[in-house]
């Protein structure tokens, strides 16, 4: 039925959640990190509709799963920013590479 | 004659007793000593005259499981070594005996009686050994008892370096005969000397390798007996205590290497080659020795040069065949040569100096000392009527009879040599006007006298059990039921016996003008040749050739290896710590908090875990 | 394969989604990365609808292009940036070079697994009342799950705000 | 069966440690006391073992086993299938390697006497050293036998560190490093058998990689001469070979003396025993291609040391040296892969394990008093210290391989054997027997004959609880050198059959 095939879906997801996986580990920016790992989140999302629809069992509980990943993403991006602004408040900053924390 | 193994235990007794009490003993440890050893001197006259009647004994035990081989030891009794038995627990009885006297006062009294028990065992036990392996243990240990010896006096430096140098030197010789010794086990299956003699009789063993394992045992020998040119040592070992240079280096230890290659005398005959070397090498360090003995002037190492020069003459007579020639020499340099160095010990205790130069007119003062030592002299001078002439005559002849007549002529000039530079010691010594700063010469106490005067008959008698007036006893008793060891005595010209009484006379004579009657200056020589007296003095510079060539290649070679060391090796220390230290401060490096440097570490290896994954199709395969 | 209408939807809707997330790489500006990042949301949410998970699609477009993406903005608007400085930290440029090279290897990677992908099975029929089948399922299977994760997001907004609340007491107390 | 008399054995020295642990800090006496007596059961046992199995009892009623950890799920196929049993057994080398740890452990406490600090510390990791070592040689699987290699290290490392000389920190960090490559190496040895073959039993091991048809992923002849070389060069870093050695230097002299007895005596043995049993034991066929490499590594170790030992000045270097040196023996023992070289080896393991002890408790003992080891320090140290000097003679004279001492019958045994297979190696090898010789005396005369420049006046010579390791080393040395069937008796089993 369908022209597109499951591989295609498949590579846009690969090819976004590869630019979120850039995103979050080169930008200096904490807001923008945050936001990459949200695109990768979305890429798995992706994936999970597809194979929902077009998967070797077809279901609807890859939808499931989705609406729970996106539900933990928007917690954790309330979470993230909420964070992010109590640390700008504390440093003054939202460079990452100055949120070293870990080490000291 | 069973009981044969006894015989080494009384000395280890000994040494083990003193060494454990001792301390508390004193100066009575001379006696557990001296009564130890005579026992083992009665034992050993027992098996002796058990075998002057009865047959070869042998008897063994396993000692070590290798595998499916079997190493045995125990211990034999033939006609060699039941003679040997005998000189040597006589010569160390009596050795033990004037020691009392001569050690007397010694802080380590008990140390020294304690040493001379273990090298009397050792030695007992090298002559009891019925096999090549047990001989080997033996022979070391008889290193370590002279190494001890020597090196008695320790606070000493001399002393310190001649006993390594004796040590080192003769282990050299050792592990010729190590090596002799394995390879001959790995060609006959065997260590023990019938079985070795008869694998080699039916043709099992190559000639080359009959050759080599014969010439590396002669190596061992000529380590030890003092051959050149591993003699460097023997002169030198006259630092230990002079009871111990008429035992060890004079009587026993030395003459070790002579009777290793005779108990191996079947194998070296079996060999023109080996048999040809040995023949050389005895007769060049006859007369090698026998000249530097004309030059030196210190009384022990005359004697000591004269020892290597006698133990030449006796490695000469097996080389020629003369296996009962050499060893009957044996016999008798055993009995006149300790009877010279106790003699010499008597002097040095009267006068506390061993410089020749020093001394003289000493004749009247050391009234049974000095014809005690002269008797030695004609002996060891090859005086007729006296033992040396018999022994020395025998080796002459087999040395003509056997078609050497260079080492014939060489040994004959050795002998003119030993008469001059035996009498020019007698005369220095004894003859002429006393010095006046030797007041307070004194005979020695009759424990030094007695086994001197032992000696003294021996010297004069042992050579009538072996002549060609009376009957060639000795020779023909040795070579009795095996054919290997030759004839008993050869019949030679009857001028040799001339030209060896001339010969000898003459050197006599020689020596008498210049030293006693001085007709002849003493600087005769020396003024007319000075290069060549020099070289001869300085012991033709062989000590000097050792420390250049072979003292200086090993410090190289160590100080190359340091290098090595310094540079490969710590080198590849470095490269390792330098590994791991890099990986660690990337491993710093890489903790510097960020999460992100984490992130991209943690993904990367997982990068590469995938990318591996996918190229080996998911399995590491070998 | 003949071009259908879903194909070039696909296309078009892959292509916004891509270029969205290049930009989000490579504008200087915080604001406009997000806002890129908006139009690949939203071009998701496209994808979706060909996937038929409508409800989801509109799931989308309400909780990332609304409410994440405002959430984001405000963010940005309390703090302060400079732009995007590349490279200022030593060390960055090699990093970012083996993370791209990582990045390639582990795209690359799974694309060989993927490329040719297809499990062939008779595609079921989840746009038929979509939020309904949804529904259904999430109330009877996943009915615990769906309930811890509403604690988790009351506890995720109570957190925020505790978070974020400025503590004027406390930094009284450092001061 | 299921006795539990190997464990008994290997783990006695904890119930030292517990007790220790409630010592207070400061009890000298107590804490020493304990010490010694905490090695004490471990050398009970050990006789008792060895002297039943010369009264006939088997070794193999000994070994004991139970289940321990299961990998995988392939119980299913075969309950053997990738199953880790804790396993404790001893054949005859590890017999005779038992004895010697626990004698040389207690020795070696009682030379720790003279250890000046934190002795409770001290002791407890002595313990768990001697737990590690007994363990390792009764270990009948490779996981075994590597966890409690590994314990051997920790203890060795804090022991160097703590109570070493003045470059402590870097010989423990060198002595670290190196033995972490070791095992690290090691590690893989035994993980790539363990993967290939479902079992890391030494005894199953010896079977199953050198029958292909049974093994679950065949294992190539190319890849087991790689496990066998991996497997040289991890125990070629414990034993030492050349070039692997400095590390091992270090620690002679940094560590303190008592520690290097057990150092000297038994770790570097480890080796040895390694290569002996996994070597030999699993790799027969690449082990005899390499024999030839062994014994050129064996020659070249003897004559390396002993030219280097030569100009050392520090008598605690010398003997560093001529331990490197005395292992090349043990290589060329086996680089001979005959009988008579395989138990000159082990001769050797055990004789330098009882030489070495000697000499660096008598470097202990010179240390405490005169706060030297330097050649050019001492000389004429028999006029302060006759008992002590006479020793040390008799060290070094068992050491250069003098008959009647244990280590001629090992020297006169590996090179038996090596002339065998190769004549003229073994040739160039006994320069190296003239070489100890003259190192050894050069040194030992050094120290104590001679002039001294330095009074001796005041010193004890070797007092009261210093004669029981002197005695008891001396009395073994010459035991084994005067009746070596002591040795031989075990390991008839092992030695027959070995090579052509």
């Amino acid at each position: 039925m369908s022209g597109v095939p499951v591989s295609a879906y498949l590579a846009l997801a690969l090819i976004l959640f590869c630019i979120g996986l850039y995103g979050a580990l080169t930008k200096k920016n904490t807001i923008i990190v945050l936001i990459s790992i949200e695109l990768m989140l979305n890429a798995v999302n992706i994936n999970l509709i597809t194979f929902s629809k077009l998967g070797m069992a077809p279901a609807i509980t890859g939808q499931i799963f989705a609406i729970f990943v996106i539900a933990v993403a928007a917690a954790e991006v309330a979470v993230g920013i909420a964070i992010l602004l109590s640390l700008y408040r504390n440093r003054k900053t939202v460079n990452i590479d100055d949120m070293n924390q870990l080490k000291n | 004659m069973e009981n044969a193994w006894l015989i080494p235990l009384f000395p280890l007794l000994s040494f083990l007793a003193l060494l454990l009490f001792g301390k508390r003993l004193k100066e009575a440890s001379a006696y557990v000593g001296i009564l130890l050893t005579l026992a083992s001197l009665v034992f050993s006259v027992i098996v002796l005259v058990g075998r002057l009647t009865g047959a070869t004994y042998k008897l063994e035990a396993d000692w070590l499981q290798i595998g499916d081989l079997q190493l045995t030891v125990g211990f034999e009794v033939n006609q060699l070594n039941a003679l040997m038995l005998v000189i040597v627990s006589l010569v160390s009885f009596l050795v033990h005996t004037y020691s009392k006297g001569y050690m007397h006062g010694d802080q380590r009294f008990p140390v020294f009686y304690a040493y001379l028990g273990l090298f009397t065992f050792a030695m007992l036990g090298l002559v009891l050994s019925p096999n090549l392996l047990q001989t080997y243990i033996f022979w070391e240990l008889v290193g370590v008892g002279s190494f001890l010896l020597i090196g008695f006096y320790f606070n000493k430096e001399s002393a310190k370096a001649a006993a390594k140098k004796a040590f080192i030197m003769t282990r050299i010789g050792d592990v010729g005969l190590f090596i002799g010794m394995i390879l001959l086990f790995w060609q006959t299956g065997s260590f023990e000397y019938d079985e070795i003699f008869a694998s080699v009789h039916a043709g099992e063993v190559s000639g080359t390798m009959i050759t080599l394992t014969a010439i590396l045992i002669f190596i061992g020998a000529v380590g030890k007996s003092g051959q050149f040119p591993l003699h460097t040592w023997l002169p030198d070992a006259m630092e230990g205590p002079t009871p111990v240079s008429a035992l060890i280096h004079a009587a026993t230890m030395v003459a070790a290497g002579v009777y290793l290659v005779a108990t191996m005398f079947p194998l070296f005959a079996a060999s023109e080659t080996a048999m040809s070397t040995v023949a050389i090498v005895g007769a060049v360090t006859a007369i090698f020795a026998a000249t530097i003995g004309l030059t030196q002037t210190d009384i022990k190492r005359v004697l000591a040069y004269s020892t290597v020069s006698q133990l030449g003459y006796m490695m000469l007579a097996l080389g020629a065949a003369g296996y009962a020639a050499g060893v009957f020499h044996l016999m008798t340099h055993a009995f006149f040569k300790a009877l010279l160095f106790l003699a010499a010990g008597s002097v040095i205790h009267a006068v506390h100096t061993q410089d020749i130069e020093k001394m003289g007119g000493l004749w009247k003062k050391l009234s049974f000392t000095a014809p005690l030592f002269l008797i030695g002299t004609l002996a060891i001078s090859g005086v007729p009527l006296f033992s040396g002439f018999f022994s020395k005559d025998e080796i002459l002849i087999a040395a003509w009879a056997n078609g050497n007549y260079i080492l014939f002529w060489l040994a004959v000039i050795a002998a003119f040599f030993t008469a001059f530079y035996m009498f020019r010691l007698f005369f220095m010594v004894f003859s002429g006007k006393a010095r006046s700063e030797m007041k307070n010469v004194h005979e020695s106490p009759v424990s030094m006298t007695g086994p001197m005067i032992v000696l003294g008959i021996l010297a004069v008698v042992s050579g009538y059990v072996n002549t060609p007036w009376f009957g060639t006893f000795l020779g023909d008793w040795l070579v009795e039921g095996n054919e290997a060891l030759g004839h008993g005595h050869i019949e030679g010209p009857a001028w040799i016996m001339i030209v060896a009484t001339v010969v000898s006379l003459a050197g006599i004579y020689l020596a008498y003008l210049m030293y006693s009657k001085r007709s002849i200056s003493r600087d005769w020589f020396t003024s007319r040749a000075p290069t060549l007296y020099s070289i001869v003095v300085n012991k033709y510079f062989i000590d000097e050739i050792y420390q250049t060539t072979i003292v200086y290649a090993t410090k190289a070679i160590s100080l190359f290896l340091r290098f090595i060391e310094m540079f490969l090796v710590n080198g590849l220390v470095q490269l390792v710590t330098g590994i791991v230290r890099g990986l660690g401060k990337t491993g710093a490096k890489l903790q510097n908090g960020q999460i992100q440097t984490y992130g991209t570490v943690a993904f990367l290896g997982l990068a590469v875990l995938l990318l591996i994954f996918a190229l080996t199709g998911g399995y590491l395969n070998g | 394969m003949t071009v259908s209408g879903e194909f070039i939807a696909f296309l078009a809707l892959a292509l916004v989604a891509i270029i969205g997330g290049v930009l989000l790489l490579n504008l200087k500006k915080v604001v406009h990365m997000v806002v890129a990042l908006v139009f690949t949301f939203l071009s998701i949410a496209g994808i979706y609808v060909l996937l038929s998970a409508e409800f989801l699609a509109v799931v989308q477009i309400l909780v990332y292009s609304g409410a994440i993406s405002i959430i984001m903005l405000f963010g940005i608007m309390l703090t302060k940036h400079n732009d995007e400085d590349e490279g200022d930290s030593k060390g960055g440029g090699w990093r970012k070079a083996f993370l791209f090279l990582g990045v390639l290897a582990f795209g690359a990677v799974f694309y060989i697994g993927i490329y040719n992908l297809d499990f062939g099975s008779a595609p079921a029929a989840l746009h038929e009342n979509n939020p309904e089948q949804i529904g259904i399922e999430l109330y009877s299977k996943y009915v615990i799950p769906f309930e811890l994760m509403s604690v988790l997001l009351l506890v995720a907004f109570v957190g925020a705000i505790v978070l974020s609340r400025n503590d004027e007491k406390e930094e009284a107390d450092k001061e | 069966m299921d006795s539990f008399y190997l464990s008994l054995l290997v783990f006695s020295p904890l119930l030292g440690i517990i007790l220790l642990a409630f010592m207070p800090k400061g009890n000298e006496k107590g804490l020493k006391m304990l010490g010694v007596l905490a090695t004490l059961p471990a050398t009970v046992l050990a006789l008792v073992a060895y002297f039943s199995y010369l009264g006939g009892t088997s070794l193999d009623s000994f070994s004991e086993q139970a289940r321990w950890i299961q990998f995988g799920s392939f119980g299913a196929m075969d309950p053997n299938l990738f199953t880790v049993r804790y396993e404790l057994g001893i054949d005859g080398f590890a017999l005779l390697m038992i004895v010697l740890t626990s004698i040389l452990a207690t020795l070696a406490a009682i030379a720790s006497f003279h250890i000046k600090k934190e002795w409770k510390g001290y002791f407890m990791l002595f313990l768990l050293l001697e737990i590690g070592m007994l363990g390792v040689f009764t270990a009948q699987n490779l996981i075994l036998f590597f966890i409690f290699f590994e314990i051997t290290l920790i203890p060795m490392f804090f022991l160097i560190g703590k109570w070493g000389y003045f470059d402590k920190e870097k010989a423990a960090y060198s002595f670290l490093i190196y033995n972490g490559l070791g095992s690290a190496i090691l590690l893989i040895v035994i993980m790539v058998l363990f993967a290939k073959t479902g079992t890391t039993n030494i005894e199953a091991l010896k079977i199953l990689v050198n029958s292909p048809e049974q093994v679950l992923t065949p294992i190539s002849d190319s890849l087991k001469m790689g496990l066998f070389i991996a497997l040289l060069i991890a125990f070629g870093v414990k034993l030492p070979i050349f070039p692997l050695h400095s590390w091992m230097l270090r620690v002679h002299v940094e560590a303190p003396p008592s520690i290097v007895m057990l150092h000297s005596g038994i770790l570097l043995k480890i080796g040895a025993f390694g290569l002996i049993r996994f070597g030999m034991g699993i790799f027969p066929e690449e082990f005899q291609e390499l024999s030839v490499l062994i014994a050129v590594l064996g020659v070249v170790n003897l004559l390396y040391g002993a030219f280097l030992a030569f100009i050392q000045t520090d008598f605690k270097m010398v003997l560093a040296y001529s331990s490197i040196s005395h292992m090349g023996i043990v290589l060329i023992g086996l680089g001979a892969y005959n009988e008579a070289g395989v138990q000159g080896a082990i001769f050797q393991v055990v004789s330098h394990g009882l030489i070495s002890a000697l000499l660096f408790f008598l470097v202990s003992v010179m240390y405490e008093r005169l706060q030297t080891t330097h050649i050019a320090n001492l000389g004429g140290l028999a006029k302060g210290m006759p008992l002590a000097s006479g020793f040390l003679l008799a060290g070094a004279m068992a050491s250069l391989g003098l008959p009647g001492m244990s280590g001629f019958v090992s020297e006169f045994m590996a090179f038996l054997g090596l002339f065998r297979e190769m004549p003229v190696l073994a040739a160039v090898g006994t320069l190296g027997i003239i070489m100890t010789a003259v190192y050894l005396l050069r040194a030992v005369l050094a120290i104590t004959y001679g002039k001294s420049d330095r009074e001796y006046a005041g010193i004890t010579d070797i007092r009261s609880f210093e004669w029981a390791p002197v005695l008891v080393l001396i009395g073994l040395i010459i035991l084994i050198g005067v009746y070596p069937a002591v040795l031989s008796q075990p390991l008839e089993t092992i030695v027959q059959g070995i090579g052509g």
